[in-house]
């Protein structure tokens, strides 16, 4: 505890890493908060790490690269995912908590679509995975509705003054992911090629998806 | 309620700041937090609603100066306590002093994997019709709930658009105040910046919101004045 | 700025704690703070408007857990460094390093009763005829301006009347980025607190702001539509 | 600054007395400022005295109480007050910085009047005195646009159902002072009587005047 009186107590995102052998406060709180919920009978401890290991190892943005790759070769399920996003996505073995009621939302040349959810940290966990803290942090949030350009901007994402921005924010339990355009020169890769163009940031709409390499 | 939790279009909070790294967890006990607040809210004492309502009723001060796990955490804390399950001892020294009060289910790590596979839907059928239709000009009522709602104040006398409707689904205004899931029709409704903004908003640029039938009224005042 | 200061209306702060003994004062750093702040205020460096926007900057975490002169000083020490009047050296040492740049008027202590005494006016003259006149229906305008302005968030887009009309003043906006006075008619504009609240407003109550002429539009279209 | 590691920092409200030898890192923080405002020659410490004696010692609710006995007992001069307040306020010596442009509004059976600064704390300094922690706070400041009967409720005042409540929120250099009703049974009483009934929190809204005592 000396070492860490004017620390972790403020709670602001810390990053330093401790001592094995000194826990700071905020461990010292929830480990205690764990010790009797599980002491209760109110948590078993096998779903506790159940939870934590799909959720950090399991879902992740790879599931939706697969449905936005798909979505590139494949016009009759593009027309299936944009009609109903949520059946389709589940051909391929998407979905789940966080993903119940999918909406897809497709960039054309006129108009770029970008999510955020202003109230709290909504977001296509089963789709996408656990969002990233800017995603969840206030300057994105208060951002995106006002001044989405701005903040694609610091993205390094700048559209054609001419192409729309269509922000949409997730104020219920509809979940979105944006389908990027797929990138020029990729006429000659194959589905699992295309997925690895396929980025996180693309599927939220502040990137774009990458170029193919000089090989494809 | 108009707390810390509703940001759209406030100033003042610096650039998006995006990890090189992006970890998806920055302390051990974070990831306790998440798996902790995910069984908890399965346990049938709370719902998903009420959970998000009892993270804004932080003091705005605290919610912005608080971590994304911190506000879980805390919000945890205080709705074991709220619904009687842990008491303040029991949480300031991490044991069982009294009897654990009955949940109506505790999730075991087997049905971890089939219940977050099939996941949790929303959608609920509602009997009446829905009030709007696509195309529809619509007003976002001008209401001031010190509950939770998920109608943003960016939103709130501003006039848009009915852009889809969705079928019917809980009330989050209800539902988090333990009142009833009173399911209603939900909508997406599509605003021109300008409308939210005003003239200095960026050039072609439009918002869309999720809202519930009981946030809305048509733009145009209805017949019988 | 739709920063931390713009708190008319929201949630989540607890109740107004009055103290026993209401000291003016709650430390000796707290009379120092105002005392530099207000003698700072007359070297002609910036202006009141300029002082509050410096203050509103701060980011709104930091502006909600701040004490109210710990806000003062903060800002001031935000402001003699970006007008180059101090360095962060200097700041940081307490020590002069560098020669002091010009000011327009350092106050001397035979001032202070006299200038106070007379106060600082900010009524000017405003050539063109006011727009509006009492009893008119006027609607706050959609702005969301990043830098400073007077019309808080709560009174955008909703419908008043004019209840009294003030005369020529000094227009905020500008002036707190050092772009002239601008002056502009001021208006008493009186809201229903149904108008701004919704129905759930508390019954027989109304507000009023006061509110710069480029703040208001005629709450019906203009003839030209 | 050993015993001090925890508490300063935090720049929230802290109350707890210091010892004379320890300075707080707030204290040394604005002796840091003063230090170097008044070496460069910006600052005239004599000014500074100045001004602090004057606000801490000099300026307060005693100026307005005045200016409500005198409303109380002279009709023309609570006209002149309620059409102009600052030259009415002058004739006894009211005014002056924070006081420049004095609007007076005048309570009745029918209206109550509450005054609050949500986007700051403007308050007329000459009148009243420097302001209470709890007008420049948040929740005073929140709370009395939306909820006022309910902010009224938690200092002690229940008005009738029917008498409406107006709140003067000061968002421009206008600085409003409420003249409150006069209590019943105060006709024996001077000016200096009726002024010792006048409470600051009756001159803000927030409060009503004193009741004459049992000997008036």
């Amino acid at each position: 505890m000396a070492h860490d009186h004017d620390h972790e107590d403020h709670d602001h995102d810390h990053h330093a890493p401790h001592h094995a052998s000194e826990l700071s406060p905020m461990e010292l709180r929830v480990r205690a908060l764990e010790s009797v919920l599980v002491e209760k009978g109110y948590v078993d401890p096998a779903a506790l790490d159940r939870l934590i290991e799909t959720y950090e190892t399991k879902v992740g943005p790879h599931n939706g690269a697969r449905v936005v790759a798909r979505a590139w070769v494949d016009a009759d399920f593009r027309a299936r995912l944009l009609a109903d996003a949520t059946p389709a996505m589940r051909e391929l073995g998407v979905g789940g908590r966080g993903g119940e009621h999918m909406v897809v939302v497709a960039n054309t040349q006129e108009e770029h679509n970008l999510v955020v959810c202003t109230l709290c940290s909504c977001y296509p966990w089963p789709v996408l995975g656990l969002p990233p803290v800017w995603y969840k942090s206030p300057p994105y949030r208060s951002r995106a509705v006002i001044e989405p350009r701005a903040v694609l901007a610091e993205f390094g994402v700048t559209l054609p003054a001419d192409q729309r921005i269509r922000v949409w924010d997730s104020t219920a339990e509809l979940r979105y992911m944006v389908l990027p355009m797929r990138p020029a020169g990729t006429e000659a890769l194959d589905e699992a090629a295309l997925a690895a163009l396929v980025t996180r940031d693309s599927m939220i709409g502040t990137g774009l998806p990458r170029a193919p390499g000089p090989s494809a | 309620m108009n707390g810390g939790q509703d940001l759209g279009g406030m100033h003042g909070f610096g650039p998006v700041a995006p990890e090189a790294d992006e970890p998806r967890f920055h302390a051990a006990w974070e990831k306790r937090v998440f798996g902790l607040a995910m069984a908890m809210g399965l346990s049938g004492t709370w719902n998903l609603d009420a959970s998000r309502s009892a993270r804004e009723a932080l003091p705005p001060g605290e919610y912005l100066t608080s971590s994304y796990y911190a506000i879980w955490l805390k919000a945890l804390e205080s709705q074991v306590q709220a619904h009687g399950l842990v008491t303040p001892e029991e949480l300031a020294t991490g044991r069982g002093f009294v009897p654990a009060a009955p949940v109506k289910r505790v999730l075991r790590g087997e049905e971890v994997d089939p219940l977050f596979a099939r996941g949790f839907p929303s959608d609920r059928p509602v009997p009446d019709p829905a009030r709007f239709t696509v195309g529809d000009r619509v007003r976002a009522r001008i209401v001031n709930p010190v509950g939770h709602t998920r109608l943003p104040r960016y939103v709130r006398g501003r006039t848009g658009r009915i852009e889809a409707v969705h079928g019917g689904f809980v009330f989050p205004d209800t539902n988090a105040q333990f009142a009833g899931e009173a399911p209603q029709w939900l909508y997406t409704v599509r605003f021109a910046a300008r409308d939210l903004w005003g003239d200095q908003a960026e050039a072609g640029h439009a918002v869309s919101v999720n809202a519930f039938e009981s946030y809305l009224e048509p733009a145009e005042p209805e017949s019988a004045a």
